[in-house]
């Protein structure tokens, strides 16, 4: 099968989690009150708005992850040819591995990866 | 180069001692023995209590339908939530004297909290402590009790 | 340190206070405007060192509330009963040992809640236990409710 | 378990006389099965009984054998509360929002002496509810202070019996009468 | 080395051919993909099912009980009731929420681990798309996973939700780098990111023991940020119990909590499947070179169950981290990523590739 | 109509439909969950095409990457029941007015230009190609790129660490 | 199969996506939103790019390995605005771009 | 609404999240308000009273016997110890002499209450830090000790066992040898423990360090018990003020100074070991004798006030009678451990995580209906 076929495992995921809670919807019964439609805390009414204030320090892990992603990438077809390219791969992967490893640790010395 | 060291030193040291606690689990999975459940509805038959234990009040009744409760009421006053309430009546016995009479030992299993203060303190020992425990109910009133089975008596010889 | 010399050390800071020695504890009664300069003392001077206040109580006679404050010192291992009088009834206010004991804060709530006394220089009285919009002050020997409590 | 050995029978009886007696469909008992053998409880324990709802949970009498080990903390997932301990004034509100907000079909316990009648609270307390009933539409009464792991598993089974009287389209909202 | 007595090539090209032979492209193909749908579909709810069940009495056995066992025979029907129970319950609406977020939340989740199950090879054969950048794929599929608990916790309008949401984003977001990486240093051994290639190439030993020392690391990272990813203890920060009730999922009921909890299950057999494609062979069947009776009577076992076993023998060691570990907190599990694990994988890379280099592989 | 033709036009029209979605709806999360669409339907052409790598890589990094990122910084900036305010329709009128004359303006040049297409193969560039080219020096090769990209990531590094991580300047 | 749909569908499909992406861009006020039509826009390029590699010369990979450059710029661009975004916003507590530009620093 | 927070000042904005009073982590109805600022917690304000059931008004009008079978109800994890508390007020009181059988029943019936609920505070603790095979672990051991009780007393968890005056009825025959086979058995598990919690790198990462609680805070604020002793405040009643057969035991005061969770954890841990030592001590050595000493079937105290400390398993525990020589007391007080040892929680719990909140909750072992009563 060639990648067409994908678009098959796509709707299958979509029959079945459309056709279960279609069904479920249907058939499952429903009642109402005052409190039931009400978020969830415990017990109490909610207070206050449902906003969280997080610290930079969450966004740095994200855009640390999106420039290491980019690596993770660009490794992939390099690490195929690894083994059939031999020394010039790897003095190139050296040379790539150096300057990210040299950003790694400037997030590292600079507390970028402390979560606070 | 201490800090790398330090640094290798710390994982392996942190590997080990996980691997110490995935031993324990490890060890009762693969030992079924350690199992100790007990399977309750199947084992119904061969479970038996604790001769002590105290799983509601009863009130024994001899073969001949007797009990021992002269209806004094010092159950229902010991008793700390009110669990227990003595219906009695005036009666004439044989003897021409008028005497109380049990007519109802009403007892609140849904009030109980088993503190045994009621059998320790009855003077003529007329309740004890059973030991059934499959009491749970769809009704709460179920949950009322009359001790004394329809038509006993007071046992003989009892004060 | 026995009670006696205890009593003395008191009694030379406070001159007025009343001491039992024949109860379990040594007790003293100060009046409530002392309270709080006596429970200064009893924390800070080194041969009281009362540090622990380990229980603070209210009781309700008929004719006055009574705070009873039970303290301990952990340096010498003596402990001290101190009681004070709060005549007022109805509007009963008293000054907060919370800045002494930081402990007693959420008895003092407790207090609050259920006995109804105020305690000045308190930093958060707030009810403890019962609603916002509960009435009345359950420990009370007065107290009466018809819809929650089953008299038996 | 057989089923003259359970107890209360005649107010099961009841309970299939008003829902009109009729033979439940395969469908219906299909439905059942799988309600009755998956009932989730919410961790809901206020006192004293929910260290024995506890130790029911725990090696020794094993409520996972019923299937009913997966503990949901959010009242949207589980399927009955086990009312565990005293219920307070303070608390009756919870507990009704609680029960409100689990989805459809719920069911309620009362697990022991306290959630049944207030229990050891019943005379002279301020503040304690006398008997959930008065809160949410119980199901089962499970006596004791505190009941003991199998007469919890006994409840349960009990439970179980009832669900099985359901059917499917009379599922109505139980809370409606509160 | 005789392989074909199990060779499922044959099978299913001489059933295409069949149906291309008596139908017209279109209806082949159609009636090929419904067939496939089906299988898949069946696949899928089987494999959760029981990997939920098979949790319960995993778990028990640990515990020192039995698990559940009153549903059929050893309670072998106990997650069917469940799945029935839950589909019978009410999907509550929930006020102030995202209604078209919040729906369409399960169908992320669900999809990308469909879409992941699409490459794997589950035996000579027998897998449904053999991608020339298989194992680059499920990478990239999986990691859309994430986006349905982004945007569950955050349509939910429920604090515990959003928590759990934002830790599970930081937590999945770190966790993919270390995944990739470490699968990456067993790219370079195979030379190939193409899976049939790869569960090929071990045919004479398993990556994890041809790679020895840097093979070994790698595959404890991916186990490690393999079970961070799939968000399971002791990495459940997203749904921690003790803290956030039930995390982002707090505000689903019936059936759509049910697809979260579904795709929990597949996700760790997702990445069991990896694991065992990558290190351990796939379907290979284990064989020790120059032994050849040994190997044969290996070569006898169907490669399907040598996948299968491989593969129920990682989702028991991911459980027993479950079972055994408290979770870690949110900065540990951080700290643990970025400090730990990323530099020993890129080290790693490094010294692979070095000992592919100089040919020090077996 | 073939499958391919049949995807063609599933995909195209699901780029269409979520990007138009994405830039008119007015919940913040609901656009960038529409992007994410696009970027998926996007992926799906390039299955499509049989570019598989390069269909991946949007996969990993647009749809499992930068969607990610934007989402986090929704969740931080704005609540949920943040609306954006409808804009004006003289705004609205004037530029789809300009946009649609640029789109058409592109689509008429587009189609009156005759490409000389050759569908040699649609094979699948394979990752050994790939591989080779991204690392090779020659006239096909990338290997300079390959690493500016390094140096650019450290940039990207140094840059969102410095202007993110800028303590609260009271 | 694919010359079944000719090339010129392709380039419609992106410019179309490209022209509304630019009218995101001039319509959003919202930066993040500004940003997603920023995508749009790159990403109807890629399209562009890919299409013209598979249709006119479908050996070589100079527009796929455009295009993957052009993902990885994208990648660290992204990272970098939503860097910027985020600094705008714990300066201004906003991030529509009407009001980030009356306001004083 | 929105509006204004995002042009007020949304860096000094808080972020109030509630916990409890259902909560799987707040061990039964203790509802916490939470301020955060991401994960931080800037504030914990415990409200409390969702289990407050008036015990102390209702003791107002039971007889002394009747208050035993409430004591049990404040903190059930001790239920022992804290009757035991009330029937030494009332012994104390009308200067009764209990047989030296009786106190050595209860010294020991005590201690396996502690061990006891020691192991359910490990589950629990465990269960807190997301551990959880050792809710299994501990509850299968703790079942051990309730066979004890349930053979002596019938019951398992709220024992009800002492009496004014005495015991309610006689230790069973076998009393002694379960007891023995059960510190055989517990000590081969107490091991187990440690490999699977306390020595594991991730709990005491999150457990080193974090809810720092000093010497001088602890003792300011009454944090007594197991709790307090892991931040090395000395206040085992068992040691200063040693009541029934515990001056007849030899044994040391568990004390860690570091004040942190873990510190408090490792208090726990030893303390189980301890109380092992001292059942050993005195098992074998139970006198012969009456298991109860003659009392009035009504007591009544006489006038005057009286107060009882007693180490109960999570700290001190006072009874406060205060009598008018009626059969019922005027006023009781409980003094009860926890509600002191919660008022400190906001304190330890400042700047630490929410996971770490929930680790410095269970490391404090909360039972809330002895802090409502
Ligand atoms: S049971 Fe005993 S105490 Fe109660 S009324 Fe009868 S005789 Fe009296
Ligand atoms: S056991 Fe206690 S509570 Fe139960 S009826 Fe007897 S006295 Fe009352
Ligand atoms: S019924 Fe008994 S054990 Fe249960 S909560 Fe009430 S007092 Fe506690």
């Amino acid at each position: 099968m060639t990648s067409e076929s994908l678009i098959l495992f796509f709707i299958v995921g979509l029959v079945l989690v459309g056709g279960a809670i279609l069904f479920s919807s249907y058939i499952a019964p429903t009642s109402t009150n005052l409190q039931k439609s009400e978020a969830y805390e415990c017990g109490v009414p909610t207070k206050g708005i449902t906003w969280l204030q997080f610290n930079v320090g969450y966004y740095l892990f994200a855009l640390l992850f999106l420039v290491f992603e980019v690596e993770t990438v660009f490794i992939f077809p390099w690490a195929v040819m690894m083994k059939s390219m031999g020394m010039v791969a790897f003095v190139e992967i050296l040379i790539f591995f150096a300057v990210l490893g040299l950003g790694l640790l400037y997030a590292w010395k600079k507390h970028a990866l402390i979560w606070e | 180069m201490r800090s790398i060291i330090n640094y290798l030193k710390e994982i392996f040291g942190a590997v080990a001692a996980l691997f110490k606690g995935m031993r324990v689990t490890g060890y009762y999975f693969f030992h079924p023995k350690e199992i100790v459940t007990q399977q309750y509805p199947e084992n119904r038959a061969t479970l038996t209590m604790f001769d002590r234990f105290k799983g509601e009040v009863i009130m024994p009744h001899n073969e001949n339908n007797e009990h021992k409760c002269t209806a004094c009421g010092i159950c229902e006053m010991n008793c700390p939530n009110g669990s227990i309430e003595i219906i009695s009546e005036m009666k004439v016995n044989e003897e021409g004297k008028k005497k109380k009479v049990l007519s109802k030992h009403i007892y609140h299993l849904g009030m109980c909290t088993f503190c045994n203060l009621c059998v320790k303190t009855c003077p003529s020992n007329a309740l004890a402590m059973g030991q059934d425990f499959e009491h749970a109910v769809f009704d709460r009133s179920k949950l009322n009790k009359v001790l004394n089975k329809p038509g006993s008596v007071l046992m003989k010889g009892t004060e | 340190m026995e009670k006696e010399k205890l009593k003395e050390i008191i009694l030379g800071f406070i001159p007025e206070a009343e001491i039992s020695t024949d109860t379990q504890f040594l007790t003293v009664n100060v009046d409530k405007g002392q309270l709080v300069k006596l429970a200064t003392f009893l924390r800070d001077s080194d041969e009281m060192a009362f540090d622990y206040l380990f229980c603070e109580s209210a009781i309700d006679y008929p004719d006055h509330l009574m705070m009873v404050y039970h303290l301990d010192s952990t340096k010498h291992r003596h402990q001290l009963v101190v009681k004070t009088k709060i005549a007022d009834r109805e509007n009963p206010v008293i000054d907060s040992v919370c800045p002494i004991w930081i402990g007693a804060d959420y008895h003092e709530r407790e207090i609050f809640d259920l006995f109804g006394i105020h305690f000045t220089n308190h930093y958060d009285l707030r009810k403890i236990f019962l609603d916002n919009d509960w009435v009345g002050f359950p420990l009370r020997k007065d107290y009466t409710d018809p819809v929650n409590i089953v008299e038996r | 378990m057989k089923e003259e050995d359970f107890k209360d029978n005649e107010t099961l009886e009841l309970f299939k006389k008003e829902g009109g007696n009729v033979l439940l469909s395969t469908v219906d008992s299909l439905i059942n099965w799988g309600r009755s053998n998956s009932i989730w409880p919410l961790t809901f324990a206020t006192s004293c009984c929910g260290i024995e709802m506890m130790a029911a949970g725990a090696s020794r009498h094993d409520f996972a054998r019923f299937g009913i080990e997966v503990y949901r903390a959010s009242p949207r997932q589980a399927d009955v509360i086990v009312v565990a301990g005293t219920v307070t004034n303070k608390m009756a509100p919870v507990l009704k929002r609680l029960y409100d907000q689990m989805a459809d079909p719920k069911y309620v316990i009362a697990m022991g002496a306290c959630a049944i009648s207030g229990g050891p609270f019943f005379y002279n307390s301020y503040h304690v509810i006398k008997g959930v009933d008065h809160v949410v539409p119980v199901d089962v009464y499970i006596p004791g202070c505190p009941p003991r792991p199998e007469a919890l598993l006994y409840g349960v089974m009990q439970l179980q019996r009832k669900i099985k009287l359901n059917k499917i389209n009379d599922m109505d909202d139980p809370s409606a009468n509160f | 080395m005789e392989f074909n007595i199990y060779d499922l090539t044959s099978f299913t090209s001489s059933f295409d051919q069949l149906l291309m032979e008596n139908l017209s492209p279109f209806w082949a193909v159609a009636i090929e993909m419904i067939l496939i749908g089906v299988a898949i579909l069946a696949f899928y709810a089987v494999v959760g099912l029981y990997l939920v069940y098979a949790e319960r009495k995993v778990c028990a056995f640990m515990q020192c009980r039995v698990g559940p066992n009153r549903v059929g025979p050893y309670g072998f029907f106990q997650t069917i009731a469940d799945l029935i129970k839950l589909l019978m319950k009410e999907l509550i609406p929930i006020k102030n929420a995202d209604k078209l977020l919040f729906n369409i939340a399960p169908y992320i989740v669900i999809i990308a681990s469909f879409m992941a199950i699409a490459a794997i090879p589950f035996a000579k054969g027998l897998h449904a798309i053999d991608f020339n950048i298989g194992i680059f794929y499920i990478m990239a599929v999986s990691s859309l996973g994430v986006i349905g608990i982004l945007i569950a916790g955050w349509s939910s309008n429920n604090k515990y939700s959003l928590i759990g949401a934002m830790r599970s984003g930081a937590q999945i977001v770190s966790y993919e780098l270390s995944v990739g990486l470490s699968l990456i240093t067993i790219v370079i051994l195979s030379g190939s990111l193409q899976l049939s290639t790869i569960v090929e190439g071990q045919r004479d030993g398993w990556f994890l023991f041809t790679g020895h020392i840097p093979a070994l690391i790698a595959f404890l990272v991916f186990l490690v940020a393999a079970t961070a990813e799939t968000n399971r203890g002791p990495f459940d920060l997203a749904e921690a119990e003790s803290e956030l009730t039930a995390g982002f999922h707090t505000e689903y009921s019936g059936i759509k909590f049910a697809f979260f909890f579904l795709a929990e299950y597949m996700n760790m057999f997702i990445v069991a499947s990896i694991a065992v494609t990558m290190f351990l062979g796939g379907w290979m069947p284990f064989h020790v070179g120059g032994w050849e009776a040994f190997n044969n009577i290996m070569d006898y076992i169907p490669p399907f169950f040598w996948y299968a076993g491989k593969t129920a023998f990682i989702i028991w060691v991911m459980m027993w981290f479950k079972w055994t570990f408290p979770r870690l907190r949110i900065d540990q599990l951080l700290t643990l990523e970025w400090k730990y694990l990323l530099p020993i994988n890129l080290v790693n890379i490094i010294i692979m590739a070095f000992v592919v280099l100089m040919g020090w592989h077996f | 109509m073939s499958i391919h033709e049949l995807m063609f036009y599933l995909f195209s029209g699901m780029i269409l439909l979520f990007s138009v979605l994405t830039v008119t709806s007015r919940r913040i999360l609901r656009a960038a969950t529409y992007l994410l669409f696009v970027l998926i339907s996007t992926a799906g052409i390039y299955f499509m095409l049989n570019y598989q790598f390069l269909a991946a890589v949007q996969l990993t990094l647009y749809a499992g990457g930068i969607v990610v990122l934007i989402i986090f910084s929704i969740l931080l900036t704005s609540h949920i029941t943040h609306k954006f305010e409808p804009i004006g329709i003289k705004k609205m009128v004037f530029t789809i007015v300009a946009v649609a004359a640029g789109a058409i303006l592109t689509i008429t040049t587009v189609l009156n230009y005759g490409f000389n297409t050759v569908v040699a193969s649609s094979q699948n560039p394979d990752m050994q190609l790939i591989g080779g080219s991204l690392l090779g020096y020659g006239r096909d090769g990338y290997a300079l790129p390959f690493e500016v990209i390094s140096v650019l990531l450290l940039a990207a590094i140094f840059g969102s660490i410095v202007i993110a991580k800028k303590e609260k300047s009271k | 199969m694919l010359s079944q749909i000719p090339l010129s569908y392709f380039l419609v499909v992106s410019t179309l996506m490209f022209f509304i992406g630019i009218y995101g861009f001039l319509t959003r006020k919202n930066l993040i939103t500004i940003l997603m039509a920023i995508e749009l826009i790159l990403n109807s390029v890629n399209i562009n790019f890919v299409a013209f590699n598979r249709y006119l010369y479908p050996d070589q990979l100079q527009g796929h390995f455009f295009s993957l450059f052009i993902i990885a710029v994208a990648a660290a661009e992204a990272a970098v605005a939503i860097a910027i975004i985020i600094s705008v916003y714990r300066q201004y507590f906003n991030i529509d771009v009407e009001r980030v530009d009356t306001m004083k620093y | 609404m929105v509006e204004e927070i995002t042009k007020g000042k949304l860096e000094e904005q808080e972020f109030s999240i509630n916990m409890g009073p259902q909560h799987p982590s707040t061990h039964g109805v203790l509802r916490m308000m939470l301020k955060l600022k991401g994960e931080t917690v800037k504030e914990v304000k415990p409200q409390l009273g969702y289990i407050h059931r008036g015990i102390e008004k209702m003791c107002e009008k039971l007889t002394y016997q009747q208050i035993i079978h409430l004591t049990d109800r404040l903190d059930y994890m001790s239920a022992n110890i804290l009757n035991e508390a009330v029937c030494l007020t009332v012994e104390d009181a009308l200067q009764v002499e209990v047989p030296e059988r009786v106190q050595y029943i209860r010294t020991i019936m005590g201690e396996l209450n502690r061990i006891a609920s020691h192991q359910l505070w490990w589950c629990a603790f465990g269960m807190d830090l997301g551990a959880l095979t050792t809710f299994f672990y501990g509850l299968r051991d703790r079942e051990k000790i309730l066979d004890i009780f349930e053979e002596t007393i019938g019951a398992r968890l709220l024992l009800s066992y002492n009496v004014p005056g005495g015991l309610m009825n006689d230790i069973h025959p076998n009393f002694q040898k379960k007891v023995k086979e059960f510190i055989t058995y517990f000590r081969k598990k107490l091991p187990e423990y440690d490999a699977l919690l306390t020595g594991n790198p991730i709990m005491q990462q999150r457990t080193k360090g974090i809810g720092m609680l000093t010497k001088e805070q602890a003792i300011a604020y009454g944090v007594s018990g197991p709790s307090g002793r892991g931040s090395g405040f000395s206040c085992d009643v068992r040691i200063h003020q040693p009541y029934s057969a515990y001056s007849k035991a030899d044994f040391k005061e568990i004390l860690y100074h570091e004040g942190d969770t873990f510190a408090r954890y490792k208090v726990r841990i030893d303390e189980m070991w301890e109380s092992m030592n001292i059942i050993e001590q005195l098992i074998d050595n139970i006198p012969e004798g009456n298991y109860t000493a003659k009392m009035k079937p009504v007591i009544k105290l006489p006038v005057g006030e009286y107060y009882t400390r007693v180490e109960a398993v999570r700290g001190e525990f006072g009874v406060y009678i205060v009598s008018d020589g009626n059969k019922t007391p005027y006023r009781v007080k409980f003094r009860s451990p926890n509600f002191s040892n919660l008022s400190a929680l906001d304190l330890m719990a400042r700047e630490q995580k929410i996971a770490d909140l929930i680790a410095i909750g269970g490391s404090m072992d909360y039972v809330i209906p002895d802090m409502d009563r």
